[in-house]
This record gives C-alpha cells, structure tokens and sequence, in this order.
C-alpha cells in the first residue's frame, strides 16, 4: 500500500472520517477517482491506495510536485457521537483508508478504540495501529487469527467498517446497526449521474456520493449491491 | 469587447450556446460549486410520468475516452418535479427544459400536458431513445413515424418549446430529423447516446447489469459532429449539437457544423466547471478571430 | 502447457484468432518488422475490380481514442494483385483473404470471379459498406436486400469461403447478418468503421479532403462489441469481431460476447507487434485460468 | 527548439539525413508521432521539436529516464552523391530537423556547404551552423536579409530542402530537381496505412512514409498536397 500526500487546506480542514475526493489528473482516464481520505492536518490530505488497475498506477507513477485536480470532500462520512465508549473499526484490504480519521474522531469522542485488520495473507496486511487495541486476522491464518475479520472482531457500542463489499455484508449480518462504507463506481462523484447506486432495503436506490458511502449496515440490499467490482478484489 | 453569445432557438432566447446535458446536471441543485453564470440552459434528468426506481448496479462502466451508462431513467416522476424542482427553476436567470420519457405517444403527450405551464419550466425536450413497449420494444427513436407521432403527441398539448433529441444508431438521420421537423419540433438535439457494451473478463457477463449502456464521452465526438451535421443539413430549425464536447474547440466544432448551441454532458463529470470554461472559451476564440459575436462564426453548411 | 487457440471459422481452419484486419495490414509484404508467426489469417486492403487511385490529402484525422480515415480504397485492381501479391501469399503458413468492393452487385460478383482459384487468394471479405452506386449512392450495407444481393453475387462465383463485413451504422444489425446469412456467407466480419467528421478551427472545414471519413481505434470497442454480439445472436454462422482491439482483454471482450476471431486494426499502427502481443495475451488469459483450449472460454451469447 | 535525446543504437547506426523515427509512449495520444532524426552519434539519436499540440506537449513534459518507444529509420532519406561541389541546405521553422545529417553527409560528399535558414521573426531562428556558411532571412528582416528563405538561397549543385509545404512548394518553382521533405499527417509510419498520401504530378499517390518523406520537387503536385496541416504553421 503506497500513500499519496497533497496539499489542500480546504480540504484538509473540513473533511470528516468516511469522506472521499474525487481525483483526476492529465492525461489521464476520463473519469475521476475517487479515494477516501487516509489522513489529513490542516494543510494536507493523504490518500491509501494500490496499483490496481490504470487510474492507481499513474498515480503511482507521479513524481513529488506534479499537480492533481482534487474534487471534496464528498459524500457523508461516518457518525460519531460524543459519549460512546466502546468502538470497533473492521477494515478489509484497503479498507483501512478511512480508518485513521474514524480512530481519531472516536478517540476524541471518548471511545475505547479497537481496530480489527484483515486480509487474505499475512503480506496483505495493513501494518496500521491507529487506537488502543489492534487485532489481526488472515484468511489462512498467517498472522494473527485464521479466519474472517468479522469474526475476529469483539463486540462494541458502535461498529464501523470498510472493504470489500463482500466483507461488509457479513458486517451487517452480525451488527445490523454497523456504520459500512461501500464501494461503487463512480461517474461523477457530486450526485447528478446517479451512476453510483446502492440499493436499499426499503426498495429503490440510494447515491454513494451524496447519501453515502456510508450507510446503516441494515438499510442496504447486499443480495443486490455488486460485490464483484475489479477494484473490491483484495490484493 | 466581450463578443456577443447570446443565440435564439426558435422562440428561446439564450444568453450563451453552451447548456447542460440531461442526465449529467441532475435537476441542477445537486452541487452549489458547479458555475452556473454562464449556463445558456439546463435540460434537467429524463423523467417519466411516474416515479421510476433505475436499473440495478453496476450503472456505469469506463471505457477509451468515455463511458457507458444503464440509470435506467430513474426518477421521481412528475409530480414530484413539480412540487420539488420546478418552484426552484422559476427563480433561476436561465431557462430549464424538461426532458420527457414515456412507453408510448400518448404517454409523452399526458406528461407534457401535466408539466405544461407550470412555472419554471421553459419548455421540453423529448427522448426518443426510449423503447416503444406498444411496437415490441424498437426504439422511436429509430423508426421515422414513431418518432413524428410522440412529436405530434407532445406539440398538441404545449406551447412550449419542444425539442427533439436524436438517436445516434440509425442509418439516416436526416430522415428522422425531416420527420420531427414536419411533426412540429421546434428545434433539434442530437445527439444521444450509442448502444454499447462491456464485458467483464472475471464473470464473463457484461459489465452493466442491464448489459447494455450508452456511449458517451469524447470518444463518440467525430461520430456526433457528423451526425448533428447531417441533421443541420436536412431541416430549417435549429439543431443543438451534443456529444463529447469537454472544450471550446469541441463545441466549436459543432457550431462550425451547423449547430446554433451545444450541450455538454459527461464533461462535467470530470470537471464541474466544464461548462463554464467552454462558454469562456468560445469567447476568447470568437476574440482572437475578430469576431464581435457568435452568429458571425463561419459556418460549414452545404445544403443538398 | 500452452493452450490451443486453434479455430475454424466454417471450413477454414486457423492457427490463432488473431486476424489482420482489412487496410491496416497493406498487402502483408510493406513491413518486414510485423510478427507474423501469430497471425490467424490476413485480410488484404480492400480492392475493387480496376486500379483506384484513392482520396486527396488529408486522408486521416485523430480524434480522442480513435482516428478518422478516407483513404477511398487506394489500390491497384485485380489483376494487379493477381500478379504482383497473390505469388507471394501462396508461399505464406497463413491464409489471405482479399477484402472485395464493387460499385453494383454484379461488380462484386465479376472481382470474386476473377480472384477466384488464383493460388494464394483463400477466400473473400465482402466489404458492403460501400455506396452503391445503381442506387443513388445508399450504402449496400444499410439495406438488407442490397447487402444480401452482393452476398449472393459473389457466393455465386466462387467456392471459397465468403465472409462479410458489416456496416455499424444500422438500426438493427441482426436484420442484415441474417440477411447474408441467408444468402449464403460462411461468416459475418463486425464491423467496419463508423462515419464521423471533424472540423479544423483554421479553415472552418472538415479535416479531411472527404469532409467524412470511419472512424476506428478503442474508442468504438464498446460500440463494435455490441454490435458483433448482436450479430452472433441473430445468426448460425461465425462472427469475427473487429472494433479497437489493441490488447488480449479488449479480444477476449469480443470472444466472451460470441466471436470465433477477431481481427485487429489500428492497433497495428501504433504497435507493429499488436497482433502477436493479442494472441499471446489470449493464451496466457487461458492458462491463467485453467482453460486449456479456446474453444473452453466461457462464452455469452444467449439466444432470443 | 527543444531537443530530445534518446539511447536507440541500432537506429543511431544505420539513419540517413532526411529518414524520420516514429514516437510513441504512455499514456500519450493514440497515434505515433514522426520526427526527423536530427543528430546521431553510435549510440543515441536526438530530435527537435517545439511544444504545437498534444503529442510534442507530453514529449518535452518527460523526464530524463522515461521510455519513449521509437519506431526506425523510416522513409527514404536524402541522396547526397559523391562528388558533388557545392550544396544548398533550405529549412524553415522546425525544417533545420534533418539537415545536421544531411551537412554532415554532404561535406562527406566533399560539398561546400551553405545553409540558408528561414523563419518569420528573429525570434524564431535557429541558431544552428553547421555547414561552411550560413545564411538568415527572415519574413519581417528582423534578422540576416529580409523575406523568403528561397529568395535568399544561392545557386548550388544540390539543393535540399525541408520546411512548411508552402515553402517547399516555392523551392518546386525555382528549383525542379531540388530534394524536398514535406509533411503529412502519418497513421503508421510504415507503409500500410496510405494515410501519408502525396499527391504526384503524374497522378495518384505515395507514401510519404516510404517512398518519401523525400521528394525530387518537381514529382509533386503542389497544389493538391495540404499545406495547411495544424503543425505545419511555423511557430
Ligand atoms: C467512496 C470510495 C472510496 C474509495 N477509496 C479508496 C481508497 O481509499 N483507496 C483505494 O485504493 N481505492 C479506493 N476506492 C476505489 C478506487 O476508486 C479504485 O481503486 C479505482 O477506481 C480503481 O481504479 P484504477 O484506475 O486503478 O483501476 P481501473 O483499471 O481503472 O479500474 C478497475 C476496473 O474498474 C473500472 N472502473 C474504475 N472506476 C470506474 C468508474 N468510476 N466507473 C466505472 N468503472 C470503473 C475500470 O473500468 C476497470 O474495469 C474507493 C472507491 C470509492 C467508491
Ligand atoms: C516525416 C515527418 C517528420 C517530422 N519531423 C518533425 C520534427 O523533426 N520536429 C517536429 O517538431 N515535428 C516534426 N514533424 C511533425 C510532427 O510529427 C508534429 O510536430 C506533430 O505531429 C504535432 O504533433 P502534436 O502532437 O504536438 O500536435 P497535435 O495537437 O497532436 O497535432 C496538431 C494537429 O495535427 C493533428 N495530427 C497530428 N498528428 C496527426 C496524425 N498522425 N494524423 C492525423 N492528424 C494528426 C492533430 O489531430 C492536431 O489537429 C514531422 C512530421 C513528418 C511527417
Ligand atoms: C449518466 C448519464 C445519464 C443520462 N441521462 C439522460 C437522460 O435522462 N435523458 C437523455 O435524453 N439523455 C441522457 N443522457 C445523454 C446525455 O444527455 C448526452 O446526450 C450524452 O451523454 C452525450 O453527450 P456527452 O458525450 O457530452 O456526455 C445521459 C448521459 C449520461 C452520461
Ligand atoms: C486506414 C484504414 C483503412 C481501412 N481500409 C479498409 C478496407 O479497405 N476495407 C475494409 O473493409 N475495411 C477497412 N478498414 C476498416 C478496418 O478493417 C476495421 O474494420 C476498422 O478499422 C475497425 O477496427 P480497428 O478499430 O481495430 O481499427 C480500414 C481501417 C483503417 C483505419
Ligand atoms: S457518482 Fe454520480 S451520482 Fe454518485
Ligand atoms: S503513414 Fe501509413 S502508409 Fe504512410
């Protein structure tokens, strides 16, 4: 996993955990990125990412000082409440993007702060330890607890999670009330091509740009929600 | 000198020739940051008679300079663009259009005369790229009768500007554009999408859950200047020229073509400003050329 | 072990998938660079009965993705090519087939039986999107009674095997593959180019001398995987997909959509070693996933 | 004028004046662009360009160390003689490109060498001197005598010429049997394309990129070959 810094005191001040930008660069391809905010201070933003497909491994490719068009931050990020005490970040693959903001915002709203790690392989593993307790867990076990994330995870007042799609709907069947930050394309990032649907429990579809990422575990219709994008491959 | 932009379609005047393409602006109050003072008009998202949920996800799909889309023309329905977009509208300093959907003649013509006269909407812009579900699913689009009846439907119940959006993937546009004209359009778009397809290579089934999705982009740009072209070419009123536009020189390109005005859609989508920046763009071409205002663009417009 | 990429397009038996695409590969002899160990087969420049001399400069454009052409089918005529190219094909471990033109059916029919036996040549492209010219200049490709006429006139003259290349530019592609079908091809190649224009700012002219031209490159692969895949639901016979291919995954796009082959194009411009590079890309997409025969990728084609 | 340099031996060994290498790189635009060689040693070959569009943007944006995928020697160079007394090299603009090679081959020759360089403004000049003599005109006489390139030529035994098809056309008229470059828009650079047409006095068409890019001026017909391609214009 590489890390990606940029300047952007806009950003970097208002952007909440759970909130993404939108990147886009030339030449490039034609449609922005988007990528969750990893970390920021006031004056800079960090993004997490890997060389996954074109758009990862241009910008992999960029040297110090070159210039990319930074859209947010968009979407709505996660709900922290002051007061809770006891939480739980579950991030699968890259999905510990979002996680330093959330440990941050729990910490700071008084939350024992427990961060449950998990890849398929040891080499996948995030080595991130972000809040008070970290907990690993790897599909073939080697490192840290053999088996999924989920199970792995201890329970929490508040649960908050991201990775595959997949990952997260096995969230939402043990803690139907966890905040999840889903993946989908993206046409425009800003809610107008409503390209990003989520299907919703309730019937019909929400925007992951604009109503999301993230949502109410229970509220989405994981049987209907693509788990198979290119991107949500863990690798 | 600022040259002059401000160009009439048939009865509507714009104060420049660069408007928002529908599906790609929303209702146009989604995103306080995009640039609208230079907006010449918005055609809002296709809407149907009645609420409409979309297709399911996977919507969209990149491909070599542009994209494929299955929304699925989802949607409030008319109602509920009455009640929650149209009072906005009214208060905006540039006129947006409806762009209207439905299954048959007489359902375009019910949801004009639903949204005729209420304030905010300036006038209507009618999709043809919709399935005939009374003729087996063909598109009106491709059919130069099928095309004239829902014109005919939609002319009778407004007085409003009536426009016709053209199908890309039909074998003579000038046909179809003839046939709209005879029928009562006030003006002409086109283009709309192309029918594309994208396979995944891990589920070996189409990218899109609808299969299929529409072109769009700056990949189709060539294909859409020779076919708004065609258009300008076969009929008197006005043609607005859409497809790929990202810069002023593309959109010039339309306008040399024969287009009064011209669209932008997935555009904006990479840069919210894009709009803004084409409109700028013209101007400072139309300056650096010694051109005082628009309608003295050369034109390419041979007629048959 | 590496995985058989052996096909039979009808009764033409090929090493790989990987087809020079009409125009884009000359006559086979320009390029003593080009890979050719991989090459299923070659399709020849198009050529008509007598020597053409082609369109004025500028004949080729570039647009985003793609470029535009009017080369207005440069070439020496039949007999020609029967002298100077058909020799050295005969000596070649791949087959070479000439991509046929004519301005009437019967003028495809007198060039199919002029080739025909002339050791080297092993078969014929019928390329429709050609104007016809007894019919007011309407591409025969457009029609599904001229397309099938020339079909037919060339089955007529020949025992060899008779693909045809078809037009995108249709509201339904499956009407005319079955036309052709019908009337006797061995195969559908889809598809040709698009026609698309393109405005120079300094002249207010088109680009190109031809005011038109096709467009081609990954920006129509969407449009052309589509297309091949309408065609191979509506039809028995083979399809060979053409349309952007640059890489293996845009190839297998059209393989997993219903194509036996594919042909590659443009590509060949930028990378004189695309053919080679697409075919070993197939091969090792197999072996990756455990597939030890072409004939073994998943395919999708479901059936109306 | 900027210049490139790139490491390609077998190219750099073989070129002759007036052939032409083809560039491509990623991501860039879909089609190669053709440059004439414009130095060679054993081992690296140089070209010279000016930032017209796209393509020769993205060029002079690189790096040293990146990889540019060049495709040559292309086309039928000059054909300098031996023996011959005196030579005249004509250029305009970014015409100078292939006349290093062709001084150089030339004084081989056993020529004397004049070059005679032409543009619209001082400005605009390249400041090259290789050769025995040079010679400046510019269209506003800002520098050297004022007006063509062509007025400002002396006679010579061999005249070769390279520069905006305008100017090449007005060496057609004063000089026949003159070697002339011209430009077109190229598809492949390799002959399969007839994208490159040219227009022959004779009727019919070649390839710039094989048959040409050289020309004996008077098999050209002139008023056919566009002489108004985007980067044609002398900038
Ligand atoms: C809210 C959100 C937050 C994200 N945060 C992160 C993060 O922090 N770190 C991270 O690494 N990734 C993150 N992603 C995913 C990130 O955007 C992908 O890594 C990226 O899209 C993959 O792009 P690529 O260009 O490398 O691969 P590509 O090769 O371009 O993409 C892989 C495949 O996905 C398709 N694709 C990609 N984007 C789109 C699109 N917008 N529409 C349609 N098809 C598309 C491509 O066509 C291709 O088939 C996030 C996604 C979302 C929605
Ligand atoms: C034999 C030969 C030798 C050359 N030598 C040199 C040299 O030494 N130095 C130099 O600076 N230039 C040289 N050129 C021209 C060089 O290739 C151009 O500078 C270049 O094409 C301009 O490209 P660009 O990408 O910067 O501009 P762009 O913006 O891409 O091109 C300007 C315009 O030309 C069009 N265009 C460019 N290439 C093509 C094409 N292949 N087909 C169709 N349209 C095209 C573009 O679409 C655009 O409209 C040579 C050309 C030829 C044919
Ligand atoms: C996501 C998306 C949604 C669209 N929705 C509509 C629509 O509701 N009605 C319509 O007529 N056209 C719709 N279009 C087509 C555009 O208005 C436009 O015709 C097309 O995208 C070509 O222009 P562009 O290349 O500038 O995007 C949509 C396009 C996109 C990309
Ligand atoms: C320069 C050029 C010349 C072509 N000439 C012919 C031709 O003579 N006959 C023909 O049937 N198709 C011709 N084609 C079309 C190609 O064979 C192919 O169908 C098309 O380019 C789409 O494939 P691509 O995107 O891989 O290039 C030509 C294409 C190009 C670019
Ligand atoms: S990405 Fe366009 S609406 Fe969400
Ligand atoms: S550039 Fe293709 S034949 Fe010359």
């Amino acid at each position: 996993m590489f890390v990606i810094g940029m300047h952007g005191p806009e950003i970097a001040s208002t952007v909440r955990a759970g909130q993404f930008v939108n990147l886009g660069w030339s030449p490039g391809p034609l449609l922005r990125r988007p990528f969750s905010v990893y970390r920021s201070d006031g004056e800079h933003i960090e993004v997490v990412l890997n060389a996954v497909g074109t758009g990862t491994a241009q910008l992999l490719g960029m040297d110090i000082g070159e210039h990319v068009s930074c859209l947010g931050p968009l979407g709505r990020g996660f709900e922290i409440r002051p007061g809770i005490r006891t939480a739980v970040l579950i991030s699968g693959g890259l999905g510990v993007a979002p996680m330093p903001l959330a440990a941050r915002d729990a910490r700071q709203a008084g939350a024992h702060v427990t961060w449950v790690h998990g890849a398929r392989t040891a080499v996948e593993l995030c080595s991130e330890t972000e809040g008070d307790e970290v907990i690993w867990a790897t599909d073939d076990g080697t490192e840290g607890s053999r088996g999924t994330v989920v199970a792995a995870a201890p329970q929490a007042e508040v649960v908050l999670a991201c990775g595959p799609n997949r990952m997260l709907a096995a969230v939402a069947e043990r803690w139907p009330e966890a905040q999840v930050a889903v993946e989908t394309y993206m046409g425009c990032g800003t809610g107008v091509c409503l390209g990003c649907a989520v299907p919703l429990k309730r019937g019909g579809y929400d925007r992951a740009c604009r109503e999301g990422p993230v949502y109410r575990a229970a509220d989405i219709d994981w049987g209907a929600l693509p788990s198979h994008l290119s991107y949500a491959v863990t690798r | 000198m600022t040259p002059d932009l401000s160009v009439a379609v048939g009865a509507l005047k714009l104060r420049g020739p660069v408007l928002a393409a529908s599906g790609t602006f929303g209702y146009g109050t989604e995103v306080p940051l995009l640039e609208r003072r230079s907006l010449g008009a918005m055609v809002s998202k296709g809407i149907f008679l009645r609420p409409r949920e979309g297709t399911a996800p996977p919507r969209i799909a990149e491909t070599p300079g542009g994209m494929l889309n299955a929304i699925g023309l989802q949607g409030p329905g008319a109602d509920a663009l009455v009640r929650d977009y149209a009072p906005q509208w009214a208060d905006w300093d540039f006129p947006v259009l409806v762009n209207i959907n439905g299954e048959s003649a007489s359902e375009y013509g019910e949801l004009a005369a639903r949204l005729d006269g209420v304030p905010g909407i300036a006038g209507f812009e009618i999709n043809i790229s919709c399935p005939n579900v009374e003729q087996g699913g063909l598109y009106f689009g491709n059919d130069p009768r099928a095309a004239a009846a829902v014109t005919e439907a939609v002319r009778r119940r407004t007085k409003l500007p009536v426009w016709v959006k053209l199908t890309p993937m039909v074998s003579d546009i000038g046909v179809i554009a003839r046939a709209v004209e005879t029928a009562g359009a006030d003006a002409l778009c086109a283009i709309n999408t192309f029918v594309g397809m994208s396979i995944d290579l891990n589920s070996y089934l189409p990218r899109l859950s609808f299969r299929t999705g529409g072109l769009s982009g700056p990949a189709i740009r060539p294909l859409a200047v020779h076919l708004a072209h065609q258009a300008a070419r076969a009929v008197r009123i006005p043609v607005i020229g859409i497809g790929g536009i990202a810069r002023a020189e593309d959109a010039l390109e339309f306008l040399v073509a024969g287009c009064s005005a011209v669209q932008v859609g997935t555009a904006t989508f990479v840069n919210p400003n894009a709009i803004a920046e084409v409109h700028d763009g013209i101007s400072a071409f139309l300056e650096s050329r010694g051109l005082t205002s628009l309608a003295d663009l050369p034109r390419y417009l041979p007629r048959d």
